[in-house]
């Protein structure tokens, strides 16, 4: 138990990473409301990118900013992962303004954020066609 | 060291200038430039590959001043030039031969945009066929998801919106799992080049280490991009994206862009994984079992569908399957079977939907019921029509008899999976005779009314696309023994 | 005169608003769904009523569903999770020869005081050169969907927004200082935490806010969809050719012009500067290109 | 320090999964933003200035203000749409 609980609070920050990632995928997929899935979309890519950021860190050291000339490498955390994350975010940002464009458009169309709605009725359409 | 290794860097900046200033310019000069830069990327790529099979070994290619595990990095062989050479080719003639329907598809104003897109396009795939970094592939995924979703929905279209924000969804999807498992594999080797992340995973998997995470992240990132590409249980989304885009787009999008993700994942499997823990995971065998139903569900799917266009699209999805059930087969003969395909598809189904498209403008509508004495109002489009549904049958001359005959081969190496994979490619054969010639069938009756018949001179633009793909295919259906050569020499690179 | 509204009553009616939207929606983890909404009478004559998947009975079954797919994928993540490499231990095998070559060498190498600037925008510059045209290439999709959507309606709120007191008034003072930051944040973010993206964001949130609060006449003076493209065209030219340049450099072992300079001048560190304001401009006229074509259909 | 990042990862993980739950769309947005800002915090926590500043200028100010006019975007169409359909009765 004592083990577990040690475990537990090793992985905290995977832990709830991985909690939301597993939320914001399931929202995305299979949530009905397209701006939920958009929301959806954003939590579980900040997860991702925060499980990152977290494996950059160490316990006890500074932000990667060089204090005067002091370069020792055992002074700064890992720049490495927060690189990565920053560019992550901006991607993440570009794809939920295209998402956004496209359910107004799509909301212009049919007037319904209703995925399962919409399909039925481009369904009906068609049909009709 | 010869200066055509600077060709993959000089291809892609120029991509993305070409982009760039396709934005300022009206629409004909950005098609211009579209085009011309096809034609130039495929002319560096070839003589790119030539180079690759003259020194017979991969070149490593430094982005900046920093060797790896430093700096980032591109890497090709033979296989990387090769495909990106046909990738831009297949992309100059869908732009070619797509042109009639841009001009009706495409809102005036924003026409220039479409270009800009096509050449994001192009500029990711380029970049996904020559990164050597998994995390430089991801950012330019991400720019071939958005772009390849905006030459979808210029289309605008109820139902290309529609078709567009489920393409977006599973390709998000797609881009999200490929990230975690990214992050995974980074967290146990702490690298990102995949000749890095080579060895530590070797170095993990013999010692027995972070064996979960390891397997995890092959799976996310194998599932990721088979999302992307629209493997079985997510190939439900295709009819509609590639049904209902201009034919181009249709075009681009089945024959390139989901064999973009398909190559990234086989390099990755060879050069970030190892073949020998991915096929020794047993996540091959689940891309066997998906692949396999993928290709029996495309393939009834599209026996049951009435509408050419979402029927030759429905037929991807099994042909994404016989991909990825190479890929499940073996790692030498299966893969090379796999690409022979991708090269197949990706020459087969932009002749495809541009002939259907020509086809349903003779007769009045994209039902199959009403394509009676379609091909003899349009001989070009006939034609070439039934060129690629041959093709997709598997009908010796063309390029699909010899994928099969490779796939077959490939099942005799694994005793286990023979039978099975027998039984699908018999079946799916089967299936596919089935609706393609049905369709083939129809559009050589005698016509019910007299029409006037369609020149060639009537689509020049057409008429030479249709022409080269026709070309092209047969071509290397009869002389396919080079070319499966120099794929297998082009595997032993990767 | 007509009295105000308050905030809270503005905050009502958005809310109302904003539930008309969701009413056919349901959540699939909502074990059960209101039932009542369904009843409205305001719902539109498109024929949604009959395929709503049907019943409550179904809907409830779905919720119950994606739950457990949740469930289980969790699972899989959390068992994975626990086998990952302790949090905040500095043996974990992130921490390697490349990182400690960043810490140590980054400075001298890059110039840049800001490792983490020095690693995206040297070591690692081909990502960034990705990433900032993954924002063009969004803005490109977003003006295909949305350019000339809404120009024949201005909406109701802006007209509203505009003539509030507290806005214009807050907005005169904190517009200068949003964007100074921003500015500072791009020009020094070699130096410290900042760089273009986020600089360029805030400068752009700067921007964002003067239109709330003054209306687009007096910006677009300036920033028309013309000037934009060229000013976007530029930033993002000059970035692929100079570091075409670098990386050609780079690989073919020649010796470039720029030079990492002396650590913590602001006029140090090579390209990084430069690409630093690139990527700021960029960013900036994206963001406030992003707000301007989703609020009224243009930029 | 220990204490104030676990509370705000049980913040966090509250926020995600509210504002998944939410129905309204409005109160979900405004959970989300507090979302972002939640995790700029504990990214400045984690030792990552550069990631705070972004996350707080882009994650929870451009995407919830986009989020925000797409919502308002979406009333004007509604409103727009049902009088139409009342012109049309």
């Amino acid at each position: 138990m004592e083990n577990f609980w040690q475990q537990l609070w090793n992985a905290r920050i995977a832990v709830a990473a991985m909690t939301l990632f597993a939320v914001g995928f399931v929202t995305l997929l299979l949530h009905r409301n397209l701006l939920k899935k958009i929301i959806g979309l954003n939590i579980m890519e900040t997860a991702a990118y925060l499980l990152l950021t977290s494996l950059g860190f160490i316990e006890g050291r500074l932000s990667p900013i060089v204090l005067g000339e002091n370069t020792d490498p055992l002074l700064y955390v890992n720049p490495l992962p927060a690189g990565l994350v920053l560019t992550g975010i901006v991607v993440s940002v570009s794809v939920t303004a295209v998402m956004l464009a496209l359910t107004v458009r799509l909301y212009a169309r049919y007037h319904s954020l209703n995925l399962d709605d919409i399909y039925a009725m481009a369904q009906r359409e068609h049909g009709v066609n | 060291m010869a200066f055509s290794v600077n060709f993959p860097l000089f291809s892609i900046v120029l991509c993305l200038l070409c982009a760039v200033v396709s934005s300022l310019l009206p629409s004909k000069a950005a098609r211009a430039v579209s085009i011309a830069l096809c034609a130039a990327l495929a002319a560096g790529a070839a003589c790119l590959a030539s180079y690759g099979v003259s020194v017979g070994k991969a070149t490593e290619y430094l982005m900046g001043h920093y060797p790896h595990p430093w700096g980032n990095e591109l890497r090709f062989g033979v296989l990387e030039p090769l495909l990106v050479s046909v990738f831009a080719v297949v992309m100059l003639l869908c732009l070619i031969g797509g042109k009639r329907y841009l001009a009706a598809d495409l809102d005036p104003e924003k026409s220039n945009l479409y270009y800009v897109m096509c050449d994001l396009v192009l500029v990711s795939l380029t970049a996904l066929s020559y990164t050597n970094d998994l995390f430089t592939g991801y950012v330019f995924i991400e720019i071939c998801t958005i772009a390849s979703c905006g030459i979808l929905m210029i289309r605008q279209l109820g139902r290309t919106t529609l078709a567009s924000v489920r393409y977006m969804i599973f390709s998000l999807i797609g881009s999200g799992l490929f990230l975690l498992g990214l992050i995974l594999l980074y967290a146990v080797t702490g690298h990102l080049l995949m000749p890095n992340v080579k060895e530590s995973v070797a170095a993990l998997w013999a010692e027995g280490r972070y064996r979960t995470v390891l397997l995890m992240s092959m799976a996310l990132i194998t599932v990721g991009l088979g999302v992307k590409s629209g493997l079985f249980p997510f190939h439900f989304w295709m009819p509609d994206t590639y049904g209902y885009a201009t034919p181009s787009s249709g075009g681009i999008l089945s024959g390139l862009v989901s064999k973009g993700y398909i190559l990234l994942l086989i390099r990755i499997v060879y050069g970030a994984f190892g073949t020998d823990i991915f096929y020794r995971s047993g996540i091959s065998n689940v891309l066997f079992v998906f692949g396999a139903c993928g290709v029996i569900v495309g393939s009834i799917s599209a026996a049951r569908e009435k509408d050419v266009s979402r029927m030759v699209a429905y037929s991807s999805a099994a042909q994404i399957g016989y991909i990825y059930l190479g890929i499940g087969l073996s790692p030498g003969m299966g893969v090379l079977a796999s690409l022979f395909h991708i090269l197949t598809h990706a020459l087969t189904k932009p002749l495809l939907f541009l002939s259907a498209a020509e086809l349903a403008s003779c007769a009045g509508s994209r039902q199959r019921a009403v394509w009676r004495g379609a091909g003899h109002i349009n001989r070009v489009a006939g034609f070439a029509f039934s060129v690629g549904a041959f093709s997709m049958i598997g009908i010796p001359l063309t390029m699909g008899f010899v994928s099969k005959y490779r796939f077959a081969l490939a099942a005799f190496e694994r005793p286990l999976l023979m039978i099975p994979t027998l039984i699908v490619l018999a079946v799916s054969t089967v299936l596919n005779g089935l609706y393609f010639i049905r369709v083939v069938v129809a559009i050589y009756l005698p016509p019910e009314r007299r029409t006037d018949r369609v020149r060639i001179t009537d689509h020049p633009a057409y008429a030479v696309c249709a022409i080269a793909f026709t070309a092209m295919n047969l071509a290397a259906g009869i002389a396919a023994l080079p070319i499966v050569r120099l794929l297998e020499s082009s595997l032993t690179l990767l | 005169m007509k009295r105000k509204k308050s905030i809270k009553e503005r905050l009502r009616e958005w809310d109302a608003d904003a539930f008309d939207l969701t009413e056919r929606t349901a959540g699939p983890m909502h074990p059960a769904p209101a039932a009542p909404e369904e009843e409205k009478p305001e719902e539109p004559p498109a024929p949604e009523r009959e395929t709503r998947l049907g019943s409550r009975a179904l809907r409830i079954l779905y919720s119950v569903l994606a739950a457990l797919f949740g469930t289980v994928m969790l699972s899989f993540l959390l068992a994975t999770a626990s086998e990952l490499p302790p949090y905040g231990a500095a043996e974990n095998p992130v921490h390697n020869a490349v990182s400690e070559r960043y810490i140590r060498d980054g400075m001298r190498e890059t110039g840049a005081v800001n490792i983490v600037a020095g690693v995206i925008l040297d070591y690692r510059a081909f990502d960034t050169l990705g990433e900032s045209h993954v924002l063009f290439t969004a803005l490109t999709a977003v003006l295909i969907l949305l350019l000339g959507e809404g120009v024949h309606r201005e909406s109701t709120g802006q007209i509203r927004m505009q003539q509030d007191r507290i806005v214009t008034n807050t907005a005169s003072v904190l517009t200068p200082i949003i964007i100074l930051f921003g500015v500072y944040g791009i020009l020094t973010g070699h130096l410290g935490p900042g760089g273009g993206f986020s600089g360029g964001s805030i400068v752009g949130a700067g921007l964002i806010l003067h239109s709330v609060a003054f209306g687009y006449d007096r910006l677009g003076r300036y920033l028309n969809i013309k000037t934009f493209r060229i000013v976007c065209f530029a930033a993002l030219a000059f970035y692929s050719l100079s570091k075409c340049y670098s990386f050609f450099c780079g690989a073919n072992g020649l010796h470039t012009v720029f030079s990492p300079g002396v650590p913590g001048r602001i006029l140090s560190a090579g390209l990084i500067l430069p690409l630093n304001i690139a990527v700021g401009v960029v960013v900036a006229c994206t963001m406030y290109g992003l707000f301007s074509v989703f609020q009224r259909g243009k930029i | 320090m220990e204490y104030f990042e676990l509370l705000l990862l049980g913040l966090l993980l509250v926020c995600g999964i509210s504002t998944c739950l939410t129905k309204n769309l409005l109160s979900s947005l405004v959970i989300f933003m507090a979302y972002g800002v939640i995790m700029s915090i504990l990214w400045a926590l984690l030792r990552a200035p550069d990631l705070a500043v972004t996350e707080a200028a882009v994650g929870a100010g451009i995407s919830g203000i986009l989020m925000f006019l797409t919502l308002r975007k979406l009333r004007d169409l509604k409103r727009k749409h049902a009088d139409e359909t009342e012109e049309k009765h």
